[in-house]
């Protein structure tokens, strides 16, 4: 049996309902140290992922994920489109071997993005990106899958420790991206892809109760 | 906000729709990509030159299409790279038996569509290369490896490998000479305000009545320290500070010198400017050999200028002579 | 205030060094009038065409000078018509056999230092005459005699004249042609933003956060009435509405259509009005054939734009062609 | 025996030294409807006045008035240079046929200057310019001469009629020079020029103290 198709769908469509919703709220984060466009960027992409909904190949889940990553790497701009583009296709590829959305499916798509955000732009771990509120979230997940938790406990300790993690940014100083060029003055303001994550966690965490 | 806009959103679009009917005979726009390009491109024995970037630059870069410059120019959304599509997309409708060369302003963003697209057009057959501009020394690079920004330095690189490729020169030497311009290039920009794009309607960053920002880009973003307002002598000597002893330029270097508005300057202060400037490199023993004054590569409405100098070489300064006719123009 | 300046009062001087300074081999600059001239005028072989007007509104006049446009400018200070000296000493070091025509934006200030430089010049025997450009539809001409500003309109004006005199006409026809273009030229402009002379230091008006100005001149003076800030669609409409029944323009005319910023406004807000200006003049059965998309005549740093038409007929159209070189150029 | 040159000297240096004092003044009321440079284009003017003063020509009162004259119109922009200029040379010119600066000489003086601003600007009075400020000056000048009163008395009283004068154009509506193009909105603020007038013509009553 392929993973449930209804799950991928689900929660693809709360990530891109809160990319839409918080596009305000998202620029502002970027406009702090950065040029101000990820909110524009990702709602403008996720908006046609929304109109597009119903037409979108559902042959199986991974071939939905691959066609939502296309539409991310080519209808959104800086660098957020290569980059969520990537993981949404590494995404896609770990579902294409899988039987079940399971807790370890969803660890297993999550290291497969963050493999694939690594490799496109060349950052790792406390260089103040998305990845660090992604790669926290993950660990939570592994180490509550091992606790035997529930699939709600679990989203919700994965949400709380993705906003923990986007506010830990501030204290960081950007390594990659636009807001690096700011150098020390990019200290004391969370970053605005890690916050995103938190945001979209939450939400997705939401969905669970 | 006070802008001249209608719907936000379609700000790019409308602003490529009037560069198009301003230009019937020369352009031609492909609303999918935001892509300007010239209506005679691609020709089978000219290497086809192509920028991307954000908008939010103009006249940079989809101003600065046509004969002798760009071939064609698919920005992004107001200071956004390009989505990788666009880039593909356009390198398609342009590729050319002797090549396509993107020119790249190095931000993470731009490398990563232009390098996607570069991958997918190979994979196709297209021979493509790529040059990543760098001639922002505001920014060091030893601590991110992107490096240092492209900043209104692209302009003698479009114009160079522009006129080159008119020539007929093959891609290896197109590219060899944009490398060359790209390296003897070096720029540094003040802003007096903050920028609004018009999709968030407010400031990118507020800045009090007397500061400004050293070391600013070219999308918004802070710069590198904020500092007291000074006299524009004041001013020149804090960019050629920067600018002059990075490459360096020495005593006896013959150079082109650009003083470039931010989109709210008016022409006049740069003028004034390029008048200080001008003078103390001389005092330096650099000769001012060719002068750009004037907006060539903006942020939005942002008050502030970049200096850029080129340092020249016959070849380089017959390229910068060689004739070109594109959208931004006087007559 | 924050500039680019240094002592304020310096500011048209130093402006003028650095037009000097970029333009050695073409230009002269006479520090004492405020005065930059071809280097090579006058010509005995052609009518020396003179503006004066005064500095704020660059590049007219003083970086319009050059082949096919203008043989010098002395303007006054910013937003000052030059003193009567200035127009009388450049009349004097421009004088040609063919006569000297002089440009005047229609302002009492500048009528008044024309006319008593053309009558102290015709006393020693100068031939000269005066040609008062006034194309601004926002001022009414019932109530005060010296009737309608000139705006950037002039830009049209000046490049007909320029080639008219650069292929050797005589004053008589140079006249004619002048005012022939400025009678199917009308304008209309529209600010965002006050702006502040430098030696002032504070902008010549308030304008709320939500506010324009309608049918503004270019000397930072207040316009006609106020407004809420409304799309760029209703703004085209609001200087469409102006200047279109105005002359009239009517449907199958063939105009030039210039959008003009006032010296804040970038390039892409220009354009996008361009392309809505197009279009509604399209639906109106006006064609437009020539386009102009930038500064020509600006307020300093104000944001906004103005519009302009000219109606279009054989001889303009191949006096507008004619090729000409200026200070103010992309290359 | 020729008019004073003292005499005459001593107005022109406080006309000048006025002008020159009050340019942030005189530049911010030609702010209001007009481009704010009033104050400036009198003040670079009135300045070269003040530094060539111990050169100019002191042949007789009517040159040197003439020199100044010169200065002004040659170095002064806008409509103030050839307006001011203009109302100098006129003054110069009656000048030269008078015996002694007495009160009718002033007046005759104040007429040329008036049919000197009038021919080189054709305005009038009410049209709210200087001269709504120097022709009631010039009335109340020679109806205090008929009145027989001092030379105290009567500069007292023309700084009084300049200056309610001058306060009195802001009431009417500008139909010359740059803030006519405003119309209607003209009417609530006072007239630059009038306003300069009224200024200039109580630092000159000041003088007889
Ligand atoms: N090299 C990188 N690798 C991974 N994520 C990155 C990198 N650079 C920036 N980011 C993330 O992207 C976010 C900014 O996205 P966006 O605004 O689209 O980029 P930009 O405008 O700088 O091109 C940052 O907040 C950060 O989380
Ligand atoms: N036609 C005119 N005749 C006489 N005085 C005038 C005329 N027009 C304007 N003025 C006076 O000149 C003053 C403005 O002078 P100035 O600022 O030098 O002129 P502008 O900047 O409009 O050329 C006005 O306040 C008014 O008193
Ligand atoms: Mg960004
Ligand atoms: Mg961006
Ligand atoms: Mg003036
Ligand atoms: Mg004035």
């Amino acid at each position: 049996m392929a993973v449930d198709l209804a799950g991928i769908e689900r929660v693809v469509k709360v990530i891109a309902q809160t990319a839409v919703d918080n596009e305000t709220y998202f620029g502002e984060l970027d406009s702090v140290v950065g040029d101000g466009d990820f909110g524009y960027s990702l709602a403008r992409g996720f908006e046609i992922v929304l109109a597009d909904w119903d037409d979108l190949d559902r042959t199986d889940a991974a071939t939905f994920l691959q066609k939502v990553a296309l539409i991310i790497t080519g209808r959104i701009g800086g660098t957020s489109g290569p980059i969520w583009g990537t993981a949404f296709l590494r995404a896609a590829m770990t579902v294409k071997t899988r039987e079940t959305l399971d807790g370890d499916t969803v660890v297993a798509m999550l290291d497969a993005a963050v493999e694939g955000i690594k490799a496109r732009g060349g950052a790792d771990v406390g260089e103040k990106t998305l990845l660090d509120a992604i790669v926290p979230m993950r660990d939570t997940i592994a180490a509550r899958l091992t606790e035997g938790a529930s699939a709600k406990e679990i989203a919700d300790a994965a949400a709380t420790t993705a906003r923990e993690s986007a506010e830990a940014t501030k204290s960081m100083q950007a390594m990659r991206g636009r807001a690096a060029y700011t150098g020390e003055r990019s200290i004391g303001s969370v970053d605005a892809g890690a916050t995103a994550i938190g945001v979209i966690a939450t939400a997705i965490a939401e969905q669970w109760a | 906000m006070k802008k001249f806009v209608n719907d936000p959103k379609q700000f790019v679009p409308e602003m490529l729709t009037g560069i198009a009917l301003a230009n019937p005979d020369t352009l031609r726009y492909e609303p999918k990509y935001n892509l300007i390009m010239r209506a005679d491109a691609p020709r089978a024995d000219k290497v086809s030159i192509i920028q991307g970037s954000g908008s939010g630059h103009e006249p940079a870069h989809v101003m600065v299409v046509g004969k002798g410059m760009l071939d064609g120019a698919c920005p992004g959304d107001v200071f956004a790279a390009p989505p990788m599509d666009y880039v593909y997309e356009t390198v398609k409708l342009l590729k050319s038996d002797k090549g396509v060369l993107l020119l790249v302003n190095n931000y993470t963003g731009d490398r990563m569509a232009f390098d996607m697209a570069k991958e997918m057009s190979e994979a196709e057959g297209i021979k493509v290369a790529t040059l990543f501009i760098n001639d922002d020394v505001a920014v060091q690079d030893s601590t991110w490896t992107v490096g240092r920004r492209g900043v209104a330095g692209n302009f003698f690189v479009m114009k160079c490998v522009g006129a080159a490729s008119e020539e007929g020169a093959e891609l290896d030497e197109v590219v060899r000479i944009g490398e060359k311009v790209n390296s003897v290039t070096r720029s540094m920009g003040i802003a007096l305000t903050a920028c609004t794009p018009p999709a968030k309607g407010s400031p990118l960053f507020e800045l009090g009545d007397d500061e400004i920002e050293i070391g600013v880009g070219i999308h918004g973003e802070p710069g590198r320290r904020r500092a007291k307002i000074v006299s524009a002598d004041e001013i020149v000597d804090e960019l050629l500070g920067a600018v002059v002893p990075d490459l360096p330029y020495s005593s006896g270097d013959r150079v082109a010198l650009m003083i470039n508005g931010l989109g709210g300057t008016p022409i006049s202060e740069l003028y004034l400017l390029y008048g200080i400037a001008h003078k103390k490199l001389a005092d330096q023993g650099i000769t001012v050999a060719r002068s750009y004054v004037g907006e060539y590569c903006t942020s939005l409405e942002m008050a502030g200028a970049s200096l850029t100098l080129v340092k020249l070489d016959d070849e380089i300064e017959r390229l910068l002579e060689a004739p070109a006719e594109i959208a931004y123009r006087v007559f």
